[in-house]
């Protein structure tokens, strides 16, 4: 899954689109959704939807399997959120299956602009954002690192987990645990090689205290979604702004 | 020429990367020889040994056991996985355990036998593949190619009929390169079948008896080796190299070749060229 | 809503049956995923709170980046080193271990590195990994960032070093704290969870406490053998690094 | 002769552990050369170049820099480290930043130097060396060779007085190889002295034009690798073999061989053997 969307955010269509842009509109929808009649909430959420797999050419099967599992999270508090004690049984509860509903509508639309920001934006672009927005520089080293690690370590992990399957390993709830308890403490010992290691090749390419990233490089966004971001984002307020006047709740 | 394994039209996809790793790939590994798996870096070599114990499942195709279609469900898993021992390219992946004596315990555990047989059996292989000085040493004051030698050794203590071994002898200086390819033809000469990945052309000339080259995921060539060398053509449009001592050996005058086959050793060589 | 006795009566015994078996397959159909899934999605949480979970954590997450970047001016590798720590708890946390149920869960991973680390240091790394899996695995997400990290950042790990350090000194026995350590970090991260969801969603009868215990009810099915489990694979793991 | 670094009875044994990696040695590496330096894996390579940029420091003896000792304080170090370059044997020791490019510029940025400059050199040496295709892509997407190439780049960028690398061919295909050797070749003539560890006798002597040859953390022969390789019995007393091509040509009836150096390229061999 980490590769899958890792891939596609270097290989879709808007990835070297402005990531400022990307940040700002993804906020922005947001922000709206918040502040928005459910209406209003939905045709965000397939606008950001067409925006994914339209635009950027991120595969449907892949979009939705991965909205699909953003929302497990909802799924398993549904039972919570729509079930009632009263009078000493359980019971399905009108308003709570209303506030379901509700939330339903404005989480799938944020997880889709959600989902539009990082399915189709590098990582590193945006590092890039966060540096411009001032983030604190170490705050930004760590996570470098951090990132630039991770996939090596995965691959680590999911090669020992591999060879001990290949020698029989991880059968029983018992040798399971067990297995992955060597598995992480001999990965944790991979983790402070490559630690010795980074340290030794950074002296070495002159590490003096600090890992500078190259500052913002302005990207353009063409002027065509441009204007669909503007003229979109207004008729989302003008719908907004009707449902208000007209009472809808 | 029967084969332990094969595949058949196996086609399989890492997700999220859009080329396949193997586009078609039907090959044979015949039965109780050695054999080389030639193919440039990033050809299929490792998916078709993860496919080879069932780690990973085709896409379409099949990977067959002696004829029978490989089965995926857990039992079948299992004795596949007993049958068939695979040596990683990286030995810091599959030693686990503190110790050599450990390590090659770890697979014996699993198969579920007695600690006395388990401690009898682990013996057994420390002595033969003479790591008794190492076998209680942390793992990690070994060097590569120590490493090396214990992981094959943890791998041979499971008695696989077919042994997988990827890039054995990479990084390995020429003395442990040589302790390596003694202790495979040992396990060869006992009836097991041995099937190295390498992208070292010279190795796979001097050693193997069969050679299988892989390109982009298919089967290019299969042979044994002085056939498959032959065609030189062929193999240099692959983007592999010949190995030094055929290219040498075609190099020579005629007259001096007159008779001989192409030696696949330096021995062979001197021999051919200096007949007693 | 008005109906009449006999009917409200079946009503609810019907309403009631149903939830039982939603229940019962909702269980066997998502339990294996769910502790990623412990982590609020995306505009699930009302503004407000979602807001006022940021300005609790930011303040921890200020001090524990300044006790880095204290130690990391006299030897700035200390960076590296927590940089390729993150990047191992993120792995960590990618690791399926099974669960006492027989299912299987993924562990925080926040009990060990607060016992290694120290609890402020992780509340820095363990928010660089919900970042990461709010980015990387759209798991969690940026506006529930606050709460969740709150959670799982900074009070599994403050509850697993004290229990750590209190058990240590208490019995002296250290497995038994390693044990503690871990399940109380992961069992706090699935308490304080389920009471940010109850705060953010009061049952309509009984409030907060009563919400409280829906919430926490359907969680404990997953969290609490799960942070069994952690328990026991974090011992074995420092038993491992203890032997190397 | 004139020797750009050298070490003077230098011995450095590591925290815990019983043998000394360096034993007092004493080595030159000549300015202006091709420099390999050969030896069995754990000869102590890898730890020389630690002591050649100044991360570990002689437990006793020197380290010298065009004659004059190298200090330890930040300043000398960092001026140390701009005039010698080292590639790590593992590439993922010493890229950071998440694409080529950017970890190109990574270097340049240490030294202070103004963000055009950098994007403009960083820009040069990716176009110099082909790697503009691969410049944005992120580094983890990248085999092994090709992140080989991004580690040499990168060291390269900070144009360096001596270029360092440890094992920089193993584990790549022949074609990489090539690539690899081809773009050392052209350092050198750009008057940067390479010096590559390797335990690939064969690419010490086809590509070399001055060999070390350490053992147990000593230097145990220097010289041009016709002279080192002729002392054969002190090499196979060492553990290490003689390059193929050597061999082979040692083994040619001697008549072929009159009047010619033995040849250390294969096409030099097949010249040798019809001339034109």
């Amino acid at each position: 899954m980490i590769r899958l969307i890792d891939t596609l955010s270097h290989g879709n269509r808007l990835s070297s689109a402005s990531p400022l842009w990307k940040c700002g509109f993804a906020a922005a929808m947001i922000v709206l959704a918040y502040a928005s009649h459910p209406a209003v909430q939905a045709a965000i959420a397939l606008w950001m939807a067409a925006w994914t797999v339209v635009y950027a050419r991120v595969p449907a099967r892949i979009y939705l399997a991965m909205l699909g599992s953003g929302c497990l999270f909802f799924v398993a508090s549904l039972p919570a959120l729509a079930v009632d004690f009263r009078h000493g049984a359980l019971a399905l509860s009108e308003s709570g299956l209303h506030t379901a509903a509700r939330l339903f509508v404005r989480a799938a639309c944020c997880l889709s602009a959600m989902l539009f920001l990082i399915l189709t934006t590098p990582m590193l672009r945006l590092f890039q954002v966060l540096q411009k927005l001032r983030a604190p520089q170490l705050l930004l080293e760590l996570m470098l690192v951090t990132y630039r690690f991770l996939f090596l370590l995965l691959d680590t992990a999911r090669m020992m987990h591999t060879a001990q399957r290949a020698r029989g390993g991880h059968g029983g709830f018992k040798s399971r645990i067990a297995d992955t308890a060597a598995l992480a403490a001999r990965l944790f010992d991979r983790t402070m090689h490559r630690y010795r290691g980074l340290s030794h090749g950074l002296a070495s390419r002159g590490f003096a205290g600090d890992i500078r990233l190259a500052p913002y490089e302005p990207a353009a966004l063409p002027l065509r979604y441009r204007l669909e971001i503007a003229l979109g984002g207004a008729l989302l307020l003008g719908f907004e702004i009707m449902l208000r006047i007209g009472g809808y709740e | 020429m029967k084969a332990i394994m094969e595949t058949e039209d196996v086609r399989y996809r890492y997700p999220g990367i859009g080329e396949e790793a193997l586009s078609g790939l039907s090959m044979q590994i015949p039965e109780g020889r050695k054999v080389a798996i030639c193919g440039a870096n990033g050809c299929g070599k490792s998916t078709l040994f993860l496919h080879a114990i069932g780690i990973l499942r085709p896409t379409s195709g099949r990977v067959k056991w002696r004829g029978q279609p490989v089965g995926y469900d857990r039992a079948s898993l299992g004795a596949l996985r007993r049958r068939v021992g695979l040596v990683f390219q990286d030995p810091e992946h599959q030693l686990i355990l503190n110790t050599p004596r450990e390590d090659i315990s770890y697979g014996l555990r699993n198969l579920g036998l007695a600690e006395a047989e388990i401690r009898e059996r682990a013996d057994r292989i420390v002595e033969k593949m003479g790591l008794a000085d190492l076998a209680g040493l942390p793992t990690h004051h070994l060097s590569l190619g120590q490493k090396k030698r214990v992981a094959l050794a943890g791998v041979l203590a499971l008695k696989p009929e077919l042994l997988l071994l990827d890039e054995a002898t990479a990084y390995l200086d020429r003395r442990s390169e040589r302790a390596l390819l003694a202790e495979l033809d040992d396990a060869c000469r006992r009836g097991v079948t041995v099937a190295m990945a390498t992208h070292d052309m010279n190795v796979a000339y001097s050693w193997a008896d069969w050679v299988l080259v892989m390109d982009k995921g298919r089967c290019a060539m299969a042979g044994p080796p002085h056939e498959v060398f032959s065609r030189e053509e062929e193999i240099q449009a692959l983007g592999l190299e010949l190995p030094l001592l055929y290219e040498v050996w075609k190099a020579m005058p005629e007259e001096l070749r007159a008779g001989f086959e192409s030696p696949r050793s330096l021995e062979a060589f001197k021999e051919a060229l200096n007949p007693v | 809503m008005k109906f009449a006795p006999q009917s409200r009566r079946t009503r609810k015994i019907a309403s009631t049956l149903s939830l039982i078996a939603g229940f019962a397959l909702y269980l066997t159909l998502n339990a294996p995923r769910e502790a990623y899934a412990m982590h609020i999605m995306e505009g699930f949480l009302p503004a407000s709170w979602a807001a006022f979970w940021w300005i609790a954590f930011l303040p921890f997450f200020a001090l524990g980046l300044r006790s880095i970047a204290r130690i990391a001016r006299e030897t700035p590798e200390l960076k590296l080193m927590l940089g390729v720590a993150g990047a191992f708890t993120f792995v960590l946390s990618a690791l399926k271990i099974p669960s006492v149920t027989g299912s299987s869960s993924h562990p925080t991973g926040t009990g060990l590195g607060s016992v290694m680390f120290g609890p402020l240091p992780m509340s820095v790394l363990g928010s660089i990994v919900l970042l990461f899996q709010a980015v990387l695995l759209a798991h969690g997400g940026i506006t529930t960032l606050g709460a969740n990290a709150f959670s799982m950042a900074v009070c599994g790990p403050i509850v697993g070093w004290f229990a750590y350090r209190w058990l240590q000194r208490a019995t002296g026995r250290q497995k038994l704290a390693i044990f503690a350590a871990a399940a109380l970090a992961d069992l706090t991260t699935y308490v304080v969870t389920s009471l940010q969801l109850a705060l953010a969603f009061p049952a309509e009868h009984g409030g907060v406490a009563a919400s409280l215990a829906k919430f926490g009810g359907i969680f404990a099915v997953t969290q609490i053998p799960l942070a069994i489990s952690e328990g026991l694979l974090t011992v074995l793991i420092w038993n491992w690094l203890q032997a190397h």
